[in-house]
């Protein structure tokens, strides 16, 4: 029975009588030259913008112009306007997973660190103490400026601190603390600007501008180095933040850097 | 092994030599030389397994092997498993045999990509074996950073093997779209095809969505490793809860790769040994899409008590029992595809049944782990260890067995002894519960999984555990015997021993020709409308 | 914060010590009785509030499961029966689908699983939230021990041992216990099957769990995220005690202290066992992750960076506060420093230990 | 264009398993399409990565990427959007069947992709010379100094970045050199005079590659040089 169909030609399941098909879309050299000024118009656009600064309205500019490239090239170059439709499916397809993946993760990432500062939170004192942060956050969240404004730090509590010094030619060392209530992770210089150390014992001591940055004991897992935070001293007569909220002192703190 | 009814040559014998078969552009050989392949491997990591079996038979450590050899095998052991042996057993060698010839195509739409995915499957498993050389690998089949970045064993090696094995995977299931899409014959509707192409097809779009963030998951682990650049390790910066967001992202609708080509093939076994239509093609077929989808907003389940957000963690629980659904919907299609059949106790069927009986424990103990709070006391514990192997095993490692034999037949000409299918059947049926069924039990009372020591209240579970581990030795043994024992001397078969109604078997020979098909098939039939359905109408 | 007040007069301090050493004979007692045992079939000893949640659930998915199972396989074990093949030529029945039947074995599961999705949610969310009163008590994983301290008892720590069951939390019963928990170096899992409650613990980061204990006794304590070579032996025992004892029994099992007319060696002896020192240095001549202690004391050790040290005090001192400093061939540096965590006595305590090991 | 129609399957590029060219065409374009789909997945993972960081450390993020040299990018950016416009008409005049201009075309974008590597080279080295490595390999002490002598100074890690930076441009270089190849392996053929008769598949395909390699860069310049 299957003889029968030996010399026909079927294409998308149907009997046809001529072997080659035609359904290219063949598009002329003008549209192709509109489309690249456009791209350069747009590429123009997005550099000039990024020197006048639009703050945080920065990112979402630069991906709608991005965006409306990619749109160009997808479409014209790329003929998506006149291709199969199942072509645009997949695309479309898989940007559709790209959001997925995208807001699953940043979801958990978001409504993680929201959790993290609320609940989560005693830090180790330098005397071997505990503090809690979780309502040193909250008194900070009442006034809390901008996380991305780093102009205004105030040191609050150092997080576990690492000192991956030798992968960084051992002159820095690694700290995470709380800053406005956001995290910030940061390579300190082991001695500051006027050159006093600020390792005593091996043991990054941060004293800068009135706020003390007491540290975990910590370990580099890649030298398993350990360090414990051993006593730190105030530059200026603050008070011991035991177990208090910082309130007090967080006005007068200085920028690290 | 030449055809019983013509002298005509078949795609075994049409050219000789090794050249011709490690060359060779015809997806049957393909899917052979996979199928040895993933045999191979699945030997290899069924002595890991054993091996760890051996050692848990007393609670004290370090009776058998060290608490180093037993971490390296156990994660061998998901390693190989995972990477080497499920994801490729089903699409890469079944399916590659099987999909074009269901199809009535000539060949799978790109055979040199075909062949380009088998080699570098080869390559991908040549650094696994280096690993193997190279001081093994300790981190667990996940490799969980901060732990993959610190630990002294080969972690390159592997991870770059896993990712060379995820574009194999990514070039069959390209592959597959492709051809389910543009190389069916004429008739064939898509409501035409068989369940078993649907469930490749489930499968290949799976693979071609969720494999590439395998590939730089990994990608980004080695660079962690070898640059230290600060995503994953917490040490320079990272978040190790980012890893595995990253990795379920692939891992979770991986074992939707793993279990679908299952589905698939007990729609199969199920009908036509029952030589009844399937009941509800549309909702099987269709749940089998469904799954492919869900199962892609599902992996935080993986990571209930892993520090991820408490908030995240119940949308991802919501999401979990919405797959569970279209489950349990093919579960009682297939259940109620048996009645009013004509059921024959061969085999093929035999796995068949078992794997309903399997798979129901295995799905249904995964509610357990859907629930939040009671995943909490179950996460990571051995009830994971046995939901995951009644449903990895029970499902696809069964449907696998279950499916060689259905189709030895058609891909060898021959038949192998039915007497020693059904003992050694019984013996993976009773060692498999055995080795499992212990393991719920041993997890609900809070044994944590990959422990090499234990404590002693548990031991007793334990040693039933062992030496259900070794029945199912017994029992692929003996399948291997029979199995090869078949190719010499095994009865010779007609083009369709079971009648059965899939082009595979109405339009080609057993074994195939070289091109599959002489001239182009072309489908008028329904591939479930057996002859002894009664079409009188008074069923109902 | 409310913190412990030590004892102001001599008299209230005789007191305390004599009741801590009453329940110091009782808790330090080595090794700590069998932990809770349960029928096979069983839940293990339901030991929290939190428990008998779980388990309701957990037994409410069982029976359903159970029925659900008996439904299909009984249909299943039915058909086969029924409708075996007894003829070539059997015939079968013609149909093909039923969209009543379907609809309901889609929608009666859907229903269930919301009823158990809702279920756990309302139990997890219980679990996710401690109460403000919860006493704080601050859980460090490390490979493979666990440090528990009590900010509110300063000094009073307690590790878990590789070797023996140790007592590694003491809580009281009946009061809400919130536990702050971070790793210094891989991912654990704090993990007590009694109470029903786990939770990853993340370097880097904190996690949190509370619970209530609802009965005294001895529980175990796993670690169920694997960590490397020792993952088995990270457990330890989690004591329940009453609340008008729990004070007296954590301060004598808390802390670390020589005792009247205790030799420095034998001292020495407890911190081993006690700060974790045994999790990687045997003392039996078994290389671990570290070396032995057993003979080495004296002897020539061969660093990795090729040169030779003596294992004198100056050496093991310097081994325990800045343990990568110098690394003995033939291992790796994994050791964290014990800088702050041991003081000099206790040093001095271990270094003398050290010389009675043979 | 339906005047070129060959009745046999004497098509010098066609393959048996296919019923006809059309069906040969279509599955080739539709695989092309998939595979894209998984570069798209495969480089998402990156960008995921980048706006978690982006999300972790702001102000290490907004801080590091100054010492960036946007024109540099810029002038990137220009010669990609040319390769893919000259990768575009090379398509066009395959699709007419003109191989002599095709050819051409083709060159010119090889030529772009060359320009586009020169200019991350230079980018590289000037990065290297100042300690700026990935990850575990930043040189701090050189390129605080380094950002200091341009103006600018860190905030955090700026070894996160720089890791993510070069991971990034890493990976799209990769696909810039693979485009190179496989370019080259058209303009070969085009040379040849293969693209006749409808049949121009490969150029088509190895143009929709080209295009997501540009399309890929579209996005990784405002982010990692641009957006503040």
């Amino acid at each position: 029975m299957a003889d029968k169909n030996e010399n026909k030609l079927f294409y998308g399941g149907k009997a046809v009588d001529d072997f080659v098909e035609n359904h290219e879309h063949i598009s002329p050299i003008s549209m192709y030259l509109k489309v690249l000024a456009g791209l350069f118009v747009l590429t123009a656009l997005t550099y000039a913008v990024s020197y006048a600064d639009l703050g945080p309205a920065s990112l979402p500019v630069a991906m709608i112009v991005a965006a409306m490239k990619a749109t160009l090239v997808c479409a014209f170059f790329m003929h998506l306007l006149h291709d199969d439709k199942f072509n645009v499916f997949i695309f479309v397809a898989s940007l559709l997973f790209v959001a997925i993946f995208f807001t699953f993760t940043i979801f958990d990432m978001n409504s993680r660190d929201r959790l993290v500062e609320i609940q989560a939170t005693d830090v180790r004192r330098s005397d071997g103490g505990w503090d809690d942060m979780g309502r040193m956050s909250e008194s900070l969240a009442k006034n809390k400026p901008s996380c991305t404004d780093g102009s205004v730090p105030m040191c609050e509590q150092a997080f576990p601190a690492c000192n991956p010094e030798d992968a960084h030619g051992g002159e820095h060392f690694l700290v995470r603390r709380i800053e406005n209530g956001c995290f910030v992770s940061e390579m300190v210089p082991k001695v500051d600007a006027k050159g006093k150390p600020v390792v005593q014992d091996g043991v990054p001591v941060m004293v800068d501008a009135g706020c003390v940055l007491p540290s975990l004991s910590c370990v580099n897992p890649h030298t398993a180095e350990g360090h414990k935070a051993a006593s730190a001293k105030p530059a200026k007569a603050a008070p011991e933040p035991e177990g208090k909220a910082p309130e007090g002192k967080a006005p007068e703190g200085k920028a690290a850097q | 092994m030449a055809d019983a009814h013509s002298n005509e040559s078949n795609y075994l014998t049409a050219t000789r030599g090794l050249k011709s078969w490690l060359f060779t552009l015809d997806h049957k050989r393909i899917g052979l030389m996979y199928l040895v392949g993933v045999l191979v491997f699945f030997l290899a990591g069924g002595l890991f397994a054993l091996t760890l079996r051996t050692e848990l038979l007393t609670p004290e450590g370090g009776d058998f092997i060290s608490a180093t050899t037993y971490n390296k095998m156990f994660t061998l052991h998901g390693a190989v498993m995972v990477f080497l042996v499920i994801i490729p057993s089903v699409p890469a060698a079944l399916g590659n045999f099987l999909l074009p010839l269901m199809l009535g195509a000539k060949d799978v739409a790109f055979p040199r990509l075909n062949l380009l995915s088998f080699w570098v499957y080869t390559l991908g498993s040549m650094f696994f074996l280096y690993t193997l050389a190279a001081g093994q690998l300790d981190t667990g089949w996940t490799f969980y950073t901060p732990y993959s970045n610190t630990t002294g064993t080969a972690v390159i090696s592997a991870t770059f093997g896993a990712f060379i094995l995820g574009f194999s995977s990514i070039l069959t299931g390209l592959n597959f779209v492709v051809t389910v899409h543009k190389m069916r014959a004429p008739g064939m509707t898509w409501n035409k095809m068989p369940l078993m192409v649907w469930a490749l097809y489930s499968t290949a779009v799976i693979q071609v969505l969720a494999t590439p963030v395998l590939a730089i998951t990994l990608l980004l682990l080695i660079v962690e490793r070898t640059l230290m650049i600060g995503i994953f390790d917490p040490a320079m910066g990272g978040d190790p809860v980012l890893y595995q967001h990253f990795f379920w992202f692939y891992s979770h609708p991986a074992v939707y790769i793993m279990i679908l080509p299952g589905f698939g093939i007990e729609s199969e076994l199920i009908a036509v040994h029952s030589r009844k239509h399937i009941f509800g093609y549309k909702a099987i077929a269709l749940s089998s899409v469904a799954i492919a989808i869900i199962s892609f907003v599902v992996w935080g389940h993986h990571m209930f008590v892993s520090g991820q957000s408490e908030l995240a963690g119940i949308v991802f629980s919501f999401l979990t029992f919405a797959v569970a659904v279209p489950t349990a919907i093919k579960t009682f299609s297939w259940v109620a595809t048996l009645y009013k059949g004509s059921i024959e106790f061969n085999t093929p069927m035999l796995y068949g049944l078992m794997f309903l009986f399997t798979f129901s424990i295995g799905g249904l103990t995964g509610i357990f782990l859907g629930a939040l709070s009671v995943d909490v006391h179950l996460h990571d514990t051995y009830f994971v260890v046995a939901h995951f192997h009644y449903v990895m095993m029970g499902g696809t490692i069964i449907a696998f067995v279950g499916g060689i034999h259905h189709w030895w037949p058609k891909m060898f000409g021959v038949m192998y002894s039915e007497r020693w299918g059904k003992i050694s059947a019984l013996f993976i049926f009773v060692g498999f519960n055995m080795t499992f069924f212990n393991q719920f039990l041993l997890g609900q009372q809070g044994m944590p999984r990959r422990y090499w020591s234990y404590v002693p209240q548990f031991q007793q579970q334990h040693i039933l555990s062992t030496v259900g581990g070794y029945l199912l030795l017994i029992g692929f043994t003996i399948i291997a015997i029979y199995l090869v024992h078949s190719l010499r001397n095994g009865k010779k078969v007609g083009p369709n021993p079971w009648n059965a109604q899939s082009l595979e078997w109405t339009h080609t020979a057993s074994p195939p020709i070289e091109h599959n098909f002489h001239g182009q098939p072309v489908v008028e039939n329904d591939p479930y409308n057996y002859p002894e359905i009664d079409r009188t109408g008074a069923s109902h | 914060m409310a913190t412990f007040m030590a004892p102001e007069n001599a008299e209230a301090k005789q007191a305390v010590a004599d009741a801590a050493t009453e329940v110091a004979a009782e808790v330090t007692k080595a090794p700590l009785p069998p932990v809770e045992t349960a029928h096979p079939w069983a839940m293990p000893t339901a030991a929290s509030t939190f428990a008998e949640d779980t388990d309701a659930l957990y037994y409410f998915i069982t029976a359903l499961d159970t029925v659900f199972f008996v439904i299909i396989m009984g249909a299943m074990g039915y058909f086969m029966w029924k409708y075996r093949r007894r003829s070539k030529d059997q015939k079968t029945s013609s149909i093909t689908h039923s969209g009543i039947v379907e609809f309901l074995w889609s929608a009666i599961p859907t229903v269930l699983l919301l009823v158990i999705f809702v279920w756990g949610e309302c139990d997890f969310v219980k679990q996710s939230v401690p109460p403000a009163d919860a006493l704080d008590v601050r859980v460090t994983g490390q490979k493979w021990y666990w440090t528990v301290e009590y900010p509110k008892y300063p000094g009073v720590s307690l590790s878990s041992s590789t070797e023996e069951p140790a007592l590694t939390l003491m809580v009281p019963k009946d009061k809400p216990v919130r536990l702050t928990m971070t790793s210094t170096d891989v991912i654990h899992s704090f993990y007590v099957p009694a109470f029903r409650v786990k939770r990853d613990v993340v370097p880097g980061r904190y996690t949190q769990i509370w619970f209530q204990a609802t009965r005294v006794g001895e529980f175990n304590l796993f670690c169920t995220e694997y960590c490397g070579d020792l993952h088995s032996q990270m457990t330890g025992v989690v004591k329940v005690l009453e609340p008008d004892n729990f004070e007296r029994a954590l301060i004598a099992a808390g802390i670390l202290e020589k005792e009247d007319g205790e030799s420095l060696a034998a001292y020495g002896e407890r911190v081993y066992r006690r700060r974790g020192c045994a999790a990687c240095h045997s003392v039996e001549g078994k290389d671990g992750i570290g070396p032995a202690w057993n003979g080495l004391y004296g002897r020539t050790e061969s660093l990795t960076d090729g040169t030779t040290v003596k294992a004198d005090d100056e050496y093991i001192k310097n081994s325990i506060y800045e343990p990568n400093s110098q690394i003995v061939a033939g291992y790796s540096p994994q050791m964290p420093s014990y800088q702050g965590l041991l003081d000099e006595e206790q040093v001095t305590a271990v270094i003398e230990y050290i010389k009675t090991l043979k | 264009m339906g005047n070129h129609a060959k009745p046999a399957k004497d098509h010098a590029f066609f393959q048996h398993h296919f019923n006809t060219v059309g069906q040969q065409a279509g599955a080739a374009k539709m695989g092309m399409w998939l595979f894209l789909a998984t570069e798209v997945l495969m480089f998402s993972g990156l960008f995921l990565a980048y706006f978690i960081v982006r999300a972790l450390y702001p102000e290490m993020v907004l801080s590091s990427h100054e010492l960036l040299d946007k024109t540099m990018g810029g002038i990137n950016t220009v010669v990609l959007l040319t390769s893919s416009f000259t990768m575009a008409m090379a398509v066009r005049y395959a699709q007419l069947g003109d191989n002599k201009r095709c050819a051409t075309q083709l060159l010119l974008t090889m030529a772009c992709a060359f320009i586009f590597m020169g200019v991350k080279y230079v980018e590289y080295t000037g990065k290297f010379s100042h300690g700026v490595f990935p990850g575990a390999f930043f040189n701090y002490d050189e390129a605080i100094q380094y950002a200091h002598s341009h103006g600018h100074s860190f905030r955090g890690l700026p070894h996160v970045f720089f890791g993510l930076y070069f991971v990034m441009t890493g990976l799209h270089g990769i696909h810039v050199l693979v485009g190179i190849g496989v370019i080259f392996w058209v303009y070969l053929r085009a040379k040849k005079g293969h693209f006749k008769d409808g049949y121009y598949a490969p150029v088509e395909n190895v143009g929709l590659y080209w295009h997501i390699v540009d399309l890929v860069w579209i996005f990784l310049f405002p982010l990692l040089y641009l957006v503040k």
